[in-house]
């Protein structure tokens, strides 16, 4: 209590800096595993905007990912495998003044934990969703995740995976998410662009994170992250800007009716005006582009593909809890406990 | 509200009746009809005024499963039973003095429960060759010999209704679905009540829509006055009102009696109360009502699932709120990871299980006590929640306030085990302030001094520190956690140290549980020893036999887990220990397991309560041997 | 035994009728519930191809929709809420001769069984799954769904529900389903075409039947169903056919960059040739199509949204199995018991 | 597969070595090392080429959790321990004879289990500063008289590695990821074995790597040799051949059997196996085992959920599959509700439970026995279920067939319980063919007439009638249904007598299940009940101590529920029972509802199996009082 008062009453405290969202536990991810640059970013994106650590509930399921929560320095809860999401919700209902951070992997939010990630975005409840997807179990020792891509050998699948993975984005869209992005754990300016968009924005985001699982899918997204490949690979989508790419930017992307096409854009017959102007408001362009997806001719979408507004559930759960107030009058609990309907006994 | 009800009561009955009014101790009436002729709404209203007049009265509303089945069907058949008496009862009543019978099918369902000599009030115009067809009579009951043995009173319900309505506009149909309270006002004269409380309700419920308080009320008060009138029934009964303790009643079942105590218990505690759940018969009604109740603050979070429904809960838990999560049995088995979860993270958290006949989906709409063995064994590891029950529809109330108290005092998910039958079944409930229900002290941790958070206070319960609480920043979840820093561990002796300090925690309770009372002889020949919703249905047989100076004692108990101090004591009194259960033994086998004392099960696994008659049958058994 | 040899010896068996695929069970819905007139027309598609009895498996989870099951004369598993799905994945893997089918409703298939939803479309795994979206909750008497409309108030959201909903379509399509459809329980001759294209399609088919709960939801998709209003208010889609719709068919859609425009076409100004021609192999017009959904200002679409195929499940379990066996020889259990490395006691 | 392995096993062996070679009964040998050390392939290695020498062998592979850990760090020791003997053995040893430790932190780990005057042998390379401050020693544990008790090697491991490789290129990195092989070679030689059996598969592993062949062959040679050549050894060591059982053996884990034992169950059955089943440590090795077994016509289906994995399970053997479904605790908490439904839908199904500590997310990586409560009474509604356990790794495999039996005999599914322990650990398995395994009667229903889905066998099991048999389309579910006919039942003495016939099904099964054998005195004293996987330390500890001449009797429980019908007999022969159990007695509380009888437990929740020694005190403990 005393030290509380003692905190306000200075006259301000220090801009806070990365290390103090660092919590004293050892980091346990394997050496070289992506997860460590997410959350090197992370502390530094919360200083950046100054977010005062109590007001911070990180929660995670479990996996590699989910024990992120581990070594943040702030309020957090490691929970069940698929199941942050829903704790989530809980904390975010109960306190809607917190801000809510979820940490989750490809089988923790979208194996069993499927559900949840399809209702929490169209609840569209308070909170920041970052998405390991490793495309694969990590923590369990490299079994077949629901990312993980077809012909793929795992130790569940070593004749090559059956499944045809989901595209979480896409699948993001479908479950009528406002907030959907996607970055690269090895893009730092990158990853910290999209985190301060996260922050920002009111409702449920999801950032997918591509992430490299060093020990048992290692390079799974190395054409996306080297140099050398990168830009021939990736398209990074911005609000309002055309969709170009490639080593000297002279790809880019067109829309031909309801078909995408690529086109050269130095050739002489195609300009930069021919590129579709990208909307981050607009859910079309969004499933448009989010099926960019382990497409051989199609380089890899990463950036912002959704930016909506729309009511969250906590707004709409305190609206009408005041609106009930007011109409019906602020509830006596005597008064329910006794009904409508009472008699005395003397 | 207002108690100015119960002075309006008797307002009709020094009017000078033709037949005599016999004074009766108790009596049984049920009304059924089908789905579709709002049995449960006449059962609903004439409890209601009954109990608002003073009267201790039990109901027990049966009705098909979830699916409206076709009219006349006798699987369609929906049945309200109300039991009233001038003392003290327990049950809705073992067998019908009167049955009011909406249809055929509704005689053919019923005709097994009535007593001896009742009454039977038939609607006779829906025996014609369609409904005996569907109910599958293949002589009309009514002509054939049947009824022998019953006091039949043929009246033309259905043809009354419309002829007093005829001047009205309704449209037939709406007309004839007037009929029930036809049959309601009748009752009301039968037993020597004014219906004035329903005249009240019509005018209020239907308030926007007059022509509909007109065409209820005539025909209610048509019901009525056919008995006044007519000279058919030979006799009017009056139950002298039950000796109560003083105090303030309501009317209530368990569903509701559940969900008030939650919302009493945030109050109580100070605290924003949260309900995550499913909807899933029979609980269905408690996230319903706490729907309603937003202008209370009350935060209800229908989820996707069970799962979700308890971890929105848990989450809530973390951040503060009391939280509650309610279910029947499959949900109760999608919970069981969760609340490993809550029991490692140690948060307060109320699960209310209201058992349905089971395995599996089973008997959807049926009761049944078989979920106590899961409440107490099923979760992976060593587990251990506290286990509590209700023993009757105002007990719910209670229970679920003792729930949450303990919940938070001792930092734990907590079962509370209901049923189908006390979920639906109402009774008269004493009314409570919220400022005279037993304490909940909320303490949230604040100061950062010496802070960890699984250092534990004398109940060996671990400190509640919220987020947003500056300087308590931490981290907890569902692996092992080193002893007072919550750190994770996978060192074997403290992992053995935290199985054993989980396990004392919920043992420990037992300190601060109320003494088991023996009702009876304090040691002999044989206690009924009983649990949650058998209550009424034991306490009736057994004092019912006492009466008749019959030794026999019974004692109840509401908390399962752990057991009250001295139940092995009060165990070792007697030679014969019974258990009426509604499953195979499962109390039976917690009490062989506790004090190697085996017990005799009586089970009854029918989607049925237990009647007062067949426990009576049992002990007489039991003690002529 | 006898009977089977019988059976198969007669010179031919007599074509089928609708009532040889009912069951001897009383049907148990409210009378004018949307399910009678499925349960008839599935009965009636399936004399129509002439599908064995034996051949059907029909799997349901719970609630009104899932009591199908006991209404068929066919193999029938009425089984858990939420697991039809995983049910009958479990069944066409064992047995990928049968002809699997799902009776599931909003609840059961979008709610606690969305996470199976997501999966086994993904999966594409061959069946054919009835969603019978009533929007509400009709076995347990009136509470939400997750198709339930915003505002909508019912036993659970007695002052109006405040969830965004999900689009049975738009999920199905972020799901990476190959076969999508919609239809309306009162539009007899549209179901009976739409169940046959289900048959007809290898792997996943998911037919969405906008289905009226007489006793509560009542009406809700009335506009949709009624003669007055329906023309206006919802567009069949067809493959290879302009987007038309109207009472006089005077109206259309058009495609305008990524922007859906409604556009009269008897206006003089645009004609049926500026409308957006339907391709159901397209994923990007299902999309945007499927977006049409509880917005005032564009019809309901109704017909197939995608029609596309992908390698089922089971084809490519069977195909590895092969292949394994070809390549590494069928396995001889006792010298897998054995090993690689055994020793002998004498 | 390679009989001839026997004959070459001591081609070195008379050599004319320096040193004396000492007869020993037992040994039990641990090697240590980071994580990155590859301890748990030297360990194997060692198991294996002994076990293929004719020894009884059991090992226990100790890793840490599932993250890497850092380098050198405590938490990051890996551990391999391998027990052999000239007699019959039942456990991985209790206290280590030798342990080989590559780093400081992993003799600090271990130095609590070292036997007095044991040997260790260090890798003196690895103890620098750093290392040493990773692991906590504050001084050099190597000069500071801390070993003073033991008989210590240290040994340049690391530089020798490199020096006997640098002609080959291979990067730094690389040749120092083979000394390892140094270790074991090392080890060979101190046991007097050939290192023939890891020469042959070092070729094999790596033959596409000619040089990682010739490396690693170095390598081992070297460390051979090195104990050869160099004087420091002052004994060598051998242990006598044991005398096991005629026949042909493999080396086998307990997750392996489990794999296999499905498989051959399937065979013998001649049904195709599906599996439906999630990840989950430690149990998806069974999982990825069966993934591998696609040539032998095995449908593996790795499902998104557990709930998903037991329902895919469900309907494969609903469609006439043998099928399983593999998990550990918390997947097994979400399996419950549809149990529910294969115990109502009476389907063949087999469920393994790999239990680890619990609960909640608990101790993922440690053993316990803390699923058994859960396994019997986990469940909504009155819903048994036959459960069994398997008391070693081999054992695994016989259990798992015997599962499988039941289940289809009985149309039931069946509960297995394995854990950790034994999944992980390893011993030789006698091998059968399947045309000697138990007989696997399947019958699938085929005609028409009489049929009924809910008629019952002399077993009280209904036939199976698969989708695709002409003439038997019906339908089952969750509901509860009529007896004979299937059909949905609301008929409360139809549940009443379904609840009974499902409850005495399973109580039928004891049968025909084997009776207890006791070991030891028939009556007396002491008797030890086990179950599970402590029946290696059960069975040691009791017969150390009746080799010593102490009356203690033990018996051993493969069957829970039902038990055999012996138990209760034998229980009443003793008059003490000691249960020791990896809970908090779990089994004790059933026997004592069962049976009336107070067991003592010994509890041991530590993440940890039980070492004969501790039931060895405290057996001599409760005999001393
Ligand atoms: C109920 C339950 N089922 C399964 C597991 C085992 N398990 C833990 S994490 C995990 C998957 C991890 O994969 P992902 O979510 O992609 O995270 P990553 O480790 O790759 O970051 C699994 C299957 C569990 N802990 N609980
Ligand atoms: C595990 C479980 N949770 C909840 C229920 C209760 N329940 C049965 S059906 C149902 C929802 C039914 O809605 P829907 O799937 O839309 O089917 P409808 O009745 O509308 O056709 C619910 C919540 C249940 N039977 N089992
Ligand atoms: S296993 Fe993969 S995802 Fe997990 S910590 Fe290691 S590198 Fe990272
Ligand atoms: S409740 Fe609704 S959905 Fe269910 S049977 Fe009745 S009308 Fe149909
Ligand atoms: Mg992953
Ligand atoms: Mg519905």
């Amino acid at each position: 209590m005393n030290e509380n008062n003692q905190t306000t009453s200075l006259p301000k405290t220090p801009l806070p800096v990365p290390k103090d969202y660092a919590s004293d536990r050892d980091v346990r991810w394997c050496p070289g595993c992506g997860d460590y640059s997410v959350l090197a970013m992370v502390q530094k994106v919360m200083a950046q905007v100054g977010l005062p650590r109590e007001k911070i509930a990180f929660i995670s399921g479990i996996g590699c990912s989910s024990r992120f929560t581990y070594y943040m320095n702030a309020f957090g809860f490691h929970t069940i495998h698929g199941r942050a999401l829903t704790i989530a919700s809980g904390v975010k209902c109960a306190n809607p003044e917190l801000s809510v951070w979820v940490a989750t992997g490809d089988g923790d939010a979208l194996s069993i934990g499927g559900n949840h990630f399809v209702h929490t975005l169209r609840r569209n409840i308070g909170m920041n969703i970052l998405l390991f997807n490793n495309r694969i179990y990590g923590l369990t020792k490299g079994q077949a995740s629901p990312t993980t891509l077809e012909g793929k050998i795992t130790k569940t699948t070593p004749f090559g995976s059956i499944e045809h993975p989901v595209n979480p984005i896409s699948l993001a869209l479908g479950s009528e998410g406002t907030f959907i992005a996607r970055t690269l754990d090895r893009d730092l300016k990158h990853m910290q662009e999209m985190l301060l968009k996260v922050y920002g924005h009111r409702g449920t985001s999801l950032l997918e994170i591509m992430q490299n699982c060093k020990i048992f899918n290692d390079g799974a997204f190395l054409e996306f992250t080297e140099k050398e490949t990168k830009n021939e690979n990736v398209i990074f989508i911005e609000h309002n800007k055309p969709l170009v790419f490639g080593n000297k930017k002279d790809k880019g992307i067109k829309l031909d009716g309801w078909k995408i096409t690529v086109i050269n854009i130095d050739d002489g017959k195609n300009s930069i005006n021919d590129c579709l102007v990208y909307n981050e408001k607009s859910k079309e362009l969004a499933f448009l582009i989010s099926e960019f997806y382990d497409r051989q001719d199609l380089p890899m979408p990463v950036g912002v593909f959704l930016n909506i507004e729309r009511p969250t559930y906590e707004d709409n759960m305190m609206r009408q809890i005041e609106y009930t107030k007011e109409k019906l009058g602020i509830g006596d609990v005597d008064e329910l406990v006794k009904g409508n309907s009472t008699w005395v006994i003397k | 509200m207002q108690d100015e009800k119960t002075n309006k009561n008797h307002k009709l009955n020094d009017k000078n009746n033709k037949p005599d009014v016999m004074p009766v101790e108790d009596v049984t009436i049920r009304f059924a009809g089908d789905s579709g002729d709002g049995m449960q709404l006449t059962g609903t209203q004439f409890s209601e005024s009954i109990a608002a007049a003073g009267y201790d009265v039990g109901t027990f509303p049966d009705y098909p499963a979830d699916i409206r089945a076709p009219a006349g069907s006798l699987y369609g058949v929906s049945g309200f039973q109300i039991h009233f008496s001038s003392h003290d009862i327990h049950t809705p009543g073992d067998q019908i003095d009167v049955l009011v019978c909406m249809n055929p099918a509704a005689l053919k369902v019923n005709l097994k429960d009535i007593k001896k000599g009742g009454i039977i009030i038939v609607n006779e115009d829906s025996f014609d060759a369609k409904n005996l067809d569907l109910a599958g009579f293949k002589t009309n009951p009514l002509e054939d010999g049947t009824l022998g043995r019953y006091t039949v009173y043929e009246l033309p319900i259905t043809k009354t209704t419309l002829q007093v309505l005829k001047d009205l506009g309704l449209s037939m149909k709406e007309a004839e679905k007037c009929k029930n309270f036809f049959a309601l006002g009748l009752v009301y004269w039968l037993y020597n009540k004014t219906p004035d409380f329903t005249l009240n309700w019509i005018e209020q419920k239907f308030a926007k829509r007059p022509e509909i308080v007109e065409a209820n009320s005539r025909v209610l008060m048509a019901g009525y006055y056919y008995g006044e009138a007519t000279e058919i029934f030979t006799s009017r009964y009056e139950v002298k009102k039950a000796d109560l303790p003083k105090g303030t009643y309501r009317n209530i079942n368990g569903n509701e009696a559940v969900a008030l105590g939650l919302v009493a218990a945030a109050a109580r505690a100070g605290l924003q109360l949260f309900l995550g759940s499913y909807p899933i018969t029979p609980a269905s009604e408690i996230l319903q009502s706490l729907s309603k109740f937003k202008n209370y603050g009350v935060k209800t979070f229908q989820a996707e699932d069970e799962i979700a429904g308890i971890c929105t809960a848990i989450g809530a838990s973390f951040a503060g709120a009391l939280v509650a999560t309610t279910t029947s049995g499959p949900g109760m088995a999608l919970k069981t990871e969760a609340m490993g979860l809550a029991v490692m993270a140690e948060l307060p958290l109320v699960i209310i299980d209201v058992q349905r006949g089971g395995p599996s989906t089973g008997l959807p709409t049926k009761t049944e006590q078989s979920d106590l063995s899961m409440s107490i064994f099923g979760r992976n590891g060593e587990c251990p929640m506290p286990v509590l029950a209700a023993q009757s529809p105002s007990d719910c109330f209670h229970i679920t306030i003792e729930a949450a108290r303990i919940a938070i005092k001792y930092m734990t998910p907590v079962i509370v085990l209901t049923d189908g039958y006390i979920a639906q079944g109402s009774e008269p409930m004493k009314i409570y302030k919220v400022s005279e229900l037993p304490e909940i002290k909320v303490i949230f941790q604040k100061s950062r001094e010496g802070f960890f958070p699984y250092t534990r206070n004398e109940f060996l319960s671990r400190p509640w520190a919220i987020p947003g609480t500056k300087g308590l920043e931490h981290r907890i979840g569902g692996l092992e956690k080193q002893n007072i820093t919550g750190n994770i561990s996978y060192d074997p002796e403290n992992h053995n140290q935290m199985v054993k300090i989980r396990d004392k925690k919920v043992k420990k309770i037992a300190d601060e549980i109320p003494l088991l009372k023996v009702n009876g002889v304090q040691s002999g020949k044989l206690l009924v020893l009983g649990w949650g919703s058998t209550f009424g249905a034991i306490a009736s047989a057994c004092e019912n036999l006492q009466k008749k100076g019959i030794k026999v004692s019974f004692t109840h108990l509401r908390y399962l887990n752990p057991f009250p101090k001295n139940l092995g004591q009060i165990l070792k009194q007697f030679e014969i220990i019974l258990i009426p259960e509604m499953n195979l033994g499962q109390l039976a086998n917690l009490i062989k397991m506790e004090y190697l004392v085996s017990p005799i099960t009586f089970d009854k696994i029918k989607g049925l309560p237990f009647k007062a008659m067949e426990i009576e049958n049992k002990i007489e058994e039991i003690l002529r041997t």
